[in-house]
């Protein structure tokens, strides 16, 4: 094939400091069809300017760039990417192939060894992984056998199968099971030579090579500019506070069907800036691609700067399962109320007394769908029934569901009591951090008022609430919904069954299995068990049907026993998209886990049309 | 008058002998607070301010009757309502109070919110009326209002916000938290920064030292963290109001160093003037020193420094609620309306949800002057 | 002499009262529940991304987080040996910074300049406003130029800092062609300084001196004109103006000196508040302040950079007072520290 | 400078100056006379446009005809009067303490007028400002530079105002009262620095005082006011010695004069003291120029040892600074002497001593209630925030004396027993006259009815008539009530009046000491002979003799063998007759 060079590089490689464009590719580079793509096979050059609100969201850019080993693609179908294809038998065995000809963006070769070092002399390394390999890569406690037959091919090989493993190397936030080998071996205290590593750590200002290899080693954090990465931009600021430029990496592995490499766009230009201002300097057209930082509230003021600003806002559908959902403790301290908690009529009245329209209309537009927490359309295993069942507004049944229960008795102002006789004050705990759920809980507020619960609102710190929410100290708690609402029969169901303290509604069942049952409780409720029961037979099963029918029934259980009272689903996500950008999508998914945000939707195929 | 052959001037008129006697006449029986507010009735503006804000008082617990509108009624078809002129004529003739009946509708291009008045029907005000119930006073039940939006239509004197619900009444109902309980934290900080001031700054020596350690550790502690480990430890179940009470007598307590340490530094120059000196020596006991003759000397500072703490108490709350601590609903305060006012949208397509800044800067511009006129009434050289 | 001996005792208790301090410090950063990394660990799986939890663990040992709280503080402090023998603030470390990964030296050293710039701008504005003004404003009592500034004032007051900067911002941006946050243009971070460095930085601190320095100018003013107003009386006043000195430099040179004893004393809070008084400030604004620092690490109880912030603030509060209280002195000769006498 | 027709009010009560009108010339010396609280210090600021805000000056105009043609200061901008202010005409302030700013160096506010007025600049006005100090008697004027306002004692400040008025060498200098603090010899000392500038400048000089003595000697015209009007105004030798008004008669007749000679009083054997101070001493630190510099301490009292007689007066008198006041303090517990004297109290005579040194609380309130202050500086110990009723019921408040009206009542009683009217309850203090607020401040301390008072100088600001009507009153409560004094004062013609017993007072030391008639009549110490010569007449014929003066006036080392000082080697105080003690070497 023929490659035309960027001119980016030009001067270097005329220089002779870069290899000429031929030679930086791997021999065989992943081709991208855009046109197939229904995209516009585009030209190199430009600066996009982006935004962030930390400092440490530069990480932003390992997202974004989205180079996986395998990757999702636009449909949510994993592909392999940095890798040249990946065999699995059974779940069980899988052979990682890799790009003959790839290289690091320093230009080293990226081989087998990278992989070796970081299982060997990383993962298993005591000072450096003090708790040995990670959780995804253990099968019943079981660690893989990894093999590394030759340069390009690594073998990872378990007795029992491994479902999570693909799925956990294409997320947005990826196990680097491989590292620069070559960069990071004068940091290891195997490698290096004493001396030299002292010196370092001196200068460094760290107490241990471990450390030392440690800070060096931020594959995702992304701080390091001179780590090498396979990722499309690589940092090229060092000590920058607000401002950090990221240019193309010159030995990225994907070039277009004309032969120009990607990415297109030669710098990425990312200024931090205080949340509460990424609206206001997007107005001002201060920024050539921006989401992060934008919330429906905005739109209207966006709208309003685009013909001043130079750019479009589009609107993408946010891909958590709910944008707000109620989660009510299961696990919560105290008697009475968990037992009432527990009752799946509880929670089908308090959710049948919620008036989602009005609250779409108020934050939304009304664009949001309304409905309880459920996969969304996208995903196999969407059902309009789910979406609705127990959510359509209808407070007199709700009246008739607590009646049912016992609830029966009122104070003076009509509040209901609990059979003990305290009225019935339910406090919902939110992370104080979004406006949007502070107003929906307003109007619950009123809503609840009108079947005799009343409601205490109380914004807490984001950590403090996940702390109360752990220790069972949090009586009902405001969170998203499942973060992944697209789920595919191979995603591992994990966050949907009583496995992950993360779900509000359950987290010392969480806490049971993830701490092997040395902390939290066992579940204890039929329909948990039962979710139990599924995602250890999805775990086992290795037919796509088959688990697709798993995760069906439990989207299904989840919709009748409203573990979590989702208010609105599908709410928009603006995008400001500069007018000259082309190939962003205009209507997409934003979406962190599938999805990586942006990184999904390829920002390497990004381009300016100037 | 006469002028002596020698050049010399006399005074011709009549001579009595009497020493000392003086022609003005005081009355003698008024009390101190009678002559200062004779006295500070001469002060226009403080005069006009103290009624306003007596007025703003007296008014609190009928902010239920005045609004026409409960600070939480939603108006859900009238999200982000905009302000409703009240007019008197339609077409050339006098009609009484009437307003025009206004439709929201959301317009896609924009993602706003556009109000199309009804300019053929022209809705009267009713007065007296029934609508909503709340508690007058706050413990008599009652659903009359002083006015009320007429049957099919809205009355937004102020326009409404995100949620529809009507500005001009949570002003009022806001008055009742900002007004109030704000207040507290800066009695509470006066009462311990003056007390501990005086003592630390008339005795000196050791109660001094002490004092000033106190006042460095406290001044040293950080208040950011405290924050976020008191929004952690309140009990659940509490309600906003009782939360945000806690919190202004928090504030009050981390409040106080600032003034004690004005407090000492004055009096410690101030212990040294004889007069302080004289009143010792007459057997006066360091609490009546410090009241009657040291604290007097420093009031214009305390009424200008409390004037302006106002403020920063009625606002405490907007920064506190950046860390999860403030106000929050369904209380109504102009901080927590301002907290929501506080994004673009709300500056540039829906200004009227800023509007509670009015009121805090009228109420602080009538304590300053109310404050000034206190001070200029009690300034003994203006006599 | 005894003002020099009275400087030494100060210094000493000084120094004691830092360790009180210090000790109640680390205390309530610790008051909320967990700590950085166990924080850090269930955020990392709460968001599905279990691949840095051993990272987090790692720095759990490393830093001796996995010890009695009283053996953390020892151990920070420098009172004790830590995993690596004796390293703590004594020893000059200053500690390691969980969320940004850098030694904590590293990180708070850039960003004081700027906080020093930002607070400083913002500590002259109001002198040099608010100095002026309630001098005038006492001279003129009761005339427009009272009410005004009065009115001004009370309005920056009155008005929460965020917003108001907003406005500004959005105005100041879309008529005046100011720029939106930060505090030079992004290109010249890292530049040395030049003449066009130099502009940019001041054209971004028009605003945020702007917002800072109203409220901290309204209350200097009224209090100012406050305390003047007391003193114009004095007889010692008309002494001067029969030196014939005129209404400004007597105004200046007699009053001001007496009226200026409560300010003197607030000269304590001008130190630290130059480092942290304009945190939640800073946070809206977007100034790559010690603030955001500071708040960010506190809310992700990033134990060992709040904890030094913190530190510096509380060292920076006492020699405050430190200074206030050898300023008074100076100010008033009157003024002994000492008990009361007779 | 002529003024006519002034007449000044406050607010819209009846005017306190009514169409006053007087005139001077340059060179010459007019001197204001009158009852106190008769307008003249009112008059006086009106000249320079300095009146309070409140008052209002109804009508009247000032013509200022200084080097640069007459000016009519009414009409004058407030720029042009800056110009004449402490540059052609300065004033003397009745009050010194409160006139002088407390928080900057005496040099400092001194130097201040040359610099403004761009007479003299660095050294050169440094030189001068060290040069008027030394005239106007500061024996170490490079520490009186460097002293703040509070380390000085009355009459030094007030010459620090003088030295502040004359620097300047304007072309008319107001002086209000600006010797009341002052000893006489160093009185005579002013006097003489004045009328020397006088002669070489042609100053012109407006005095106010009520020392008819001080008239005599220096004026050349007199004005006598009483109520707000001029009484009578004419060339001092005719109004002197041929009053026409009645009120100038009676002013006259008033003033006190030393008696001739007076008849030997009995003494009793065994003196019963209500106070006694034995070896007391009181030394002062001084700030010093900085904090490095080593500090300066000053000796204020040495060695003291004197009693006070139970329902007899003692008076001190002495050189300003020579620790009068200080002596007084201690007498009250307000000050604490250096260690090892003993300050011995005895309520009743059979009653045990107590030592002022160490009293705990309830014992010190129980002396409080016995023993009063009449104190030097009226002004100052006057709570400016604090009506003059507040202020008197004070005493009575703080030790729980009758009830609130009794309490008025009792008040209103005491301002009529000092002259002044019960309608004046209400005021503030700043709302008086110099001569009415030391009356204030006797009032305050005969609230409680004490039994040993302290009157630091409390009638030097008081016209003769009302003085004379104040001497009877502490007379008269004295031998009613058996009240014992310490008084102290420069005025030797009052001291004679009142005292039972002199002590006379130099450089913190007690040098004479003795029964009045003694004293007056056969003076021993040089100092003492020059404090009687240097006391002024009302007589015009009968100038101060300052040869005496200059001889006891002088450092203590250019006195004869027998009593000087050396150093810190002092004679001792050695008995010369009945209780009649001289420090000198027998
Ligand atoms: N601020 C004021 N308000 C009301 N009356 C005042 C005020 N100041 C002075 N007076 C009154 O004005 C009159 C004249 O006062 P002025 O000070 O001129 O007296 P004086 O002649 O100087 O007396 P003295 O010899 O006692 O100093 C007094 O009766 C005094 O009470
Ligand atoms: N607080 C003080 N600090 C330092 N020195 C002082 C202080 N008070 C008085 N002195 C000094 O003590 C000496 C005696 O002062 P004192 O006031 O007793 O004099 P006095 O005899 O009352 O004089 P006068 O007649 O002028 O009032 C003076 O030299 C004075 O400067
Ligand atoms: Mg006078
Ligand atoms: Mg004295």
């Amino acid at each position: 094939a023929q490659y035309t060079e960027s001119s980016f590089w030009q001067t270097d490689v005329d220089a002779g400091s870069l290899p000429p464009i031929a030679e930086r590719l791997p021999y065989v580079p992943l081709v991208v069809d855009l046109e197939a793509k229904g995209r516009v096979t585009g030209r190199q050059g430009g600066t996009l300017r982006t935004l962030v609100t930390r400092s440490k969201d530069v990480r932003q850019m390992v997202v974004y760039g989205y180079a996986r080993l395998v990757g999702y693609d636009e449909t949510y179908e994993i592909r392999p990417d940095i890798l040249a294809a990946l065999d699995i038998e059974d779940n069980r065995k899988f052979t990682l192939r890799l790009r003959p000809g790839h290289r690091w963006s320093d230009g080293h070769p990226f081989t087998s060894e990278d992989f070796r070092y970081w299982w060997e002399d990383v993962a298993n390394n005591p000072d450096l992984s003090p708790s040995g390999p990670l959780e995804f890569l253990r099968v019943d406690d079981e660690l893989p056998t990894v093999t590394f037959p030759d340069e390009n091919t690594v073998i990872y090989e378990w007795s029992g199968p491994n479902p999570e493993f693909v799925q956990q190397l294409a997320e947005a936030r990826p196990p680097f099971i491989y590292r620069p080998a070559h960069f990071l071996k004068r940091f290891h205290a195997k490698y290096a030579d004493e001396d030299s590593l002292r010196a370092e750590l001196r200068a460094k200002r760290v107490r241990s090579w471990a450390a030392l290899h440690n800070k060096s080693d931020n594959m995702y954090k992304f701080d390091n500019a001179d780590l090498p990465t396979l990722q499309p931009w690589m940092l090229a600021t060092k000590d920058a506070k607000s401002r950090y430029l990221f240019v193309k990496n010159p030995f990225y592995h994907r070039v277009d069907t004309k032969g120009t490499q990607l990415p297109y766009l030669d710098i990425i230009e990312m200024n931090v800036v205080s949340s509460g201002l990424v609206a206001a300097k997007a107005n001002a057209g201060e920024v050539d691609l921006q989401a992060r930082g934008l919330d429906f509230k905005d739109i209207a003021v966006l709208k309003k700067g685009e013909a001043m600003g130079g750019y479009h806002t589009e609107l993408w559908k946010n891909g958590t399962a709910s944008q707000i959902a109620i989660y009510l403790n299961l696990n919560y301290n105290d008697d009475g109320w968990r037992n009432l908690m527990r009752d799946v009529r509880f929670r089908r009245a308090l959710s049948l007394s919620i008036d989602r329209k009005i609250i779409n209309k108020a934050l939304y537009f009304g664009l949001a769908h309304e409905g309880n927490m459920t996969v969304l359309p996208q995903s196999p295993f969407h059902k309009p029934e789910n979406l609705t069942a127990w959510a359509e507004f209808d407070p007199e049944k709700a009246n008739a569901l607590l009646d049912e229960i016992g609830l029966t008795e009122r104070n003076r102002e009509g509040q209901r009591l609990l059979p003990d006789g305290r009225p019935l004050w339910l406090v919902v705990e939110t992370a104080g951090e979004r406006q949007e759920v502070e107003n929906a809980l307003q109007i619950v507020v009123d809503n609840w008022r009108d079947i005799g619960v009343k409601m205490i609102m109380r914004p807490l710190e984001r950590d403090i609430l996940r702390n109360r929410v752990y220790s069972g100290q949090t009586q009902s708690a405001v969170w998203f919904g499942w973060d992944n609402g697209l789920p595919q029969p191979s995603t591992p169901p994990m966050f949907a069954v009583p496995q992950q303290q993360e779900f509000f509604a359950w987290p010392k069942w969480g806490q049971y299995y993830q701490t092997h049952g040395e902390a939290g409780e066992a579940p204890d409720m039929p329909e948990a068990i039962r979710l139990m029961e599924l995602a250890a037979a999805w775990k086992q099963s290795t037919s796509e049907a088959k688990r697709g029918d798993i995760w069906q029934e439990i989207v299904d259980i989840h919709a009748d026993q409203v573990f979590a009272i989702g208010l609105l689903s599908g709410a928009r996500q603006p995008v400001v998209v500069n007018n000259d950008l082309i190939n962003v999508p205009q209507k997409a998914i934003w979406a962190w886990s599938p999805g990586a945000h942006f990184g999904v939707h390829r920002p390497d195929e990004f381009w300016f049309d100037r | 008058m006469s002028t002596l052959p020698d050049g010399r001037y006399v005074d011709d008129r009549p001579y009595e002998r009497d020493l000392g006697e003086e022609a003005r006449n005081a009355d003698l029986d008024v009390s101190n607070t009678r002559l200062v507010w004779r006295r500070f009735r001469e002060h226009k503006l403080g005069l006009v301010s103290a009624l306003f804000l007596l007025f703003s008082y007296l008014m609190l617990p009928f902010a239920g009757f005045i609004s026409p509108y409960t600070a939480n009624e939603r108006a859900p078809d009238h999200l982000y309502g905009a302000p409703q002129g009240i007019h008197l004529f339609h077409e050339g003739s006098l009609i009484g109070p009437y307003v025009y009946p206004i439709t929201a509708e959301v317009n896609l291009e924009t993602f706003s919110w556009e109000y199309i008045r009804d300019y053929d029907n022209p809705a009267k005000l009713e007065f007296f009326c029934e609508a909503s119930y709340y508690k007058l006073a706050g413990f008599i039940k009652t659903n009359r209002h002083l006015f009320c939006a007429p049957e099919g239509a809205t009355v937004f004197l102020l326009g409404a916000d995100r949620l529809g619900r009507d500005v001009f009444s949570r002003i009022l109902y806001g008055a009742q938290l900002s007004l109030t309980v704000g207040l507290v934290g800066i009695t509470v900080s006066f009462f311990i920064g003056i007390i501990l001031g005086s003592i630390a700054g008339y005795f000196g020596g050791f109660l001094d030292w002490i004092i000033n350690r106190v006042i460095e550790i406290l001044r040293s502690l950080p208040e950011l963290p405290l924050w976020l480990a008191l929004s952690a430890a309140v009990p659940s179940h509490w309600s906003p109001v009782a939360v945000f009470f806690i919190i202004s007598i928090i504030l009050g307590i981390l409040d106080w160093p600032g003034l004690a340490r004005a407090v000492r530094s004055k009096f410690l120059s101030l212990r040294e003037e004889e007069f302080v000196r004289a009143a010792e020596m007459m057997g006066a006991k360091p609490s009546r020193v410090i009241g009657k003759h040291l604290l007097p000397n420093f009031l214009s500072h305390l009424i200008a420094s409390a004037t302006l703490s106002i403020p920063a108490m009625i606002l405490g709350e907007t920064a506190l609620s950046f860390l999860g601590l403030g106000l929050r609903a369904p209380a109504v305060s102009w901080g927590v309306m301002l907290n929501d006012a506080q994004n673009l949208a709300s500056i540039e397509i829906y200004p009227w949800t800023a509007i509670p800044m009015l009121p805090i800067v009228i109420i602080v511009l009538a304590f300053n002057f109310f404050g000034d006129g206190l001070r200029d009434a009690l300034d003994p050289n203006r006599s | 002499m005894a003002m020099l001996r009275f400087a030494v005792f100060r210094l000493f208790t000084m120094l004691a009262t830092l360790v009180v301090v210090s000790v109640l410090i680390f205390i309530i950063i610790n008051l909320p529940p967990g700590d950085y990394l166990s924080n850090q660990i269930n955020e990392l799986r709460a968001t599905g991304q279990s691949s840095g939890v051993a990272k987090a663990e790692f720095l759990r040992q490393e830093y001796a987080l996995d010890r009695p709280l009283w053996e953390q503080y020892l151990i920070w402090m420098g009172f004790a040996p830590g995993p690596h023998g004796f390293s703590g603030l004594l020893q000059g470390e200053f500690g390691w910074s969980f969320e940004f990964d850098r030694p904590v030296a590293e990180l708070v050293g850039g960003a004081l300049w700027l906080t020093v710039l930002v607070n400083l701008a913002a500590i002259l504005f109001v002198y040099m406003v608010a100095l002026p003004l309630g001098v005038i404003a006492a001279a003129r009592a009761k005339t427009w130029i009272d009410y005004t500034s009065a009115f001004v004032g009370y309005l920056g007051l009155a008005t929460p800092n965020f917003l108001l900067a907003l406005i500004l911002f959005y105005y100041g941006n879309r008529y005046l062609n100011l720029p939106i946050g930060g505090l030079m243009d992004p290109k010249f971070e890292g530049e040395p300084m030049s003449f066009e460095k130099m502009k940019s930085v001041l054209v971004h601190l028009i605003i945020p001196t702007f917002v800072i320095g109203t409220s901290g100018a309204a209350a200097m003013m009224q209090r100012l004109r406050a305390n003047l107003l007391d003193e114009l009386g004095k007889p010692y006043v008309e002494t001067a103006r029969a030196k014939g000195m005129s209404e400004s430099r007597m105004l200046v040179k007699y009053p001001l000196r007496v009226a200026f004893n409560p300010f003197v004393a607030d000269i304590g809070t001008l130190l630290p508040a130059m480092v942290s008084g304009s945190v939640l400030v800073s946070v809206v604004l977007g100034l790559q302040t010690i603030g955001p620092v500071l708040l960010t690490a506190l809310k992700s109880q990033d134990l060992f950079l709040s904890a030094f912030v913190l530190m510096f603030v509380a060292l920076l509060t006492l020699i405050g007072t430190l200074i206030s209280d050898l300023l008074l002195a100076l100010l008033d000769p009157r003024i002994r520290f000492g008990g009361r006498s007779s | 400078m002529k003024v006519e027709g002034l007449t000044i009010g406050f607010g819209n009560a009846a005017p306190v100056v009514e169409d006053v009108g007087f005139s001077v010339e340059p060179g010459e010396t007019l001197a204001l006379v009158g009852e106190s609280g008769s307008g003249k210090t009112l008059s006086c600021r009106a000249a320079l446009r300095i009146l309070p805000e409140v008052a209002q000056v109804h009508s009247g105009s000032v013509v200022f005809d200084g080097s640069n043609g007459p000016v009519d200061l009414m009409g004058l901008s407030e720029r042009a009067m800056c110009d004449i202010r402490g540059n052609r005409i300065s004033m003397i302030f009745q009050e010194p303490m409160r006139s002088l700013s407390p928080l900057h160096r005496i040099g400092n506010q001194v130097i201040e007028v040359l610099r403004l007025h761009g007479t003299a600049k660095g050294q050169g006005a440094y030189k001068r400002v060290i040069e008027t100090f030394e005239r106007v008697g500061f024996a170490d004027p490079e520490r009186i530079y460097q002293s703040y306002p509070f380390e000085l004692s009355g009459g030094m400040r007030q010459r620090a105002m003088i030295a502040m008025a004359v620097v300047g060498k304007p072309d008319l200098l107001i002086a209000d009262e600006p010797t009341t603090a002052l000893d006489v010899t160093t009185q005579a000392q002013v006097l003489g620095l004045i009328k020397e500038i006088q002669q070489d400048n042609g100053m012109a000089m407006i005095l106010v005082t009520h020392d008819l003595g001080v008239v005599a000697n220096l004026a050349d015209t007199v004005t006598v006011m009483n109520r707000g009007r001029v009484m009578e105004a004419g060339p001092a030798p005719l109004v002197l010695g041929d009053p026409q008004h009645g009120y100038t008669k009676d002013l006259f007749a008033a003033a006190p004069k030393i008696p001739d000679s007076g008849e030997e009083v009995s003494r009793e054997d065994k003196p019963d003291y209500i106070l006694e101070m034995r070896n007391v001493s009181k030394t002062y630190t001084l700030k010093g120029k900085a904090a490095w510099h080593p500090k300066i301490h000053v000796q204020a009292v040495r060695g003291i040892e004197f009693g006070v007689e139970r329902g007899r007066t003692l008076a001190v008198v002495g050189e300003s600074g020579s620790g009068k006041t200080t002596c007084a303090r201690m007498a009250l517990g307000a000050e604490r002497a250096d260690p090892g004297a003993e300050i011995l109290f005895r309520a009743k005579p059979d009653a045990d001593t107590v030592n002022l040194q160490d009293l705990d609380t309830s014992a010190r309130l129980a002396f409080q209630r016995q023993a009063q202050m009449v104190f030097q500086d009226p002004y100052s110990t006057l709570n400016p925030r604090m009506r003059v009723k507040d202020a008197l019921c004070e005493p009575m408040d703080i030790h729980k004396l009758g009830t609130r009206p009794e309490r008025v009542d009792r008040a209103a009683e005491m301002l009529r027993w000092v002259g002044l009217s019960p309608n004046m309850l209400t005021r503030y203090p700043h709302a008086f006259s110099g001569g009415q607020r030391q009356r204030l401040s006797i009032a305050r301390a005969l609230m409680l009815g004490p039994t040993f008072l302290v009157c630091d100088e409390p009638t030097s600001a008081l016209d003769v008539s009302v003085q004379e009507q104040v001497l009877q009153l502490l007379e008269e409560i004295r031998d009613r009530l058996n009240l014992s004094y310490m008084f102290i004062s420069h005025d030797l013609a009052v001291v004679a009046r009142i005292a039972d017993e002199v002590a006379v007072m130099r450089e913190g030391l007690v040098v004479e000491q003795g029964p009045t008639e003694v004293l007056f009549h056969n003076p021993q110490h040089p100092y003492t002979k020059a404090l009687l010569a240097a006391q002024p007449e009302p007589d015009i014929n009968r100038p101060i003799n300052l040869k005496i003066v200059a001889q006891g006036a002088g450092s203590p080392s250019t006195w004869p063998e027998a009593y000087r000082f050396d150093g810190t080697s002092v004679p001792p105080l050695t008995e010369m007759g009945l209780g009649h003690k001289v420090r000198c070497y027998a």
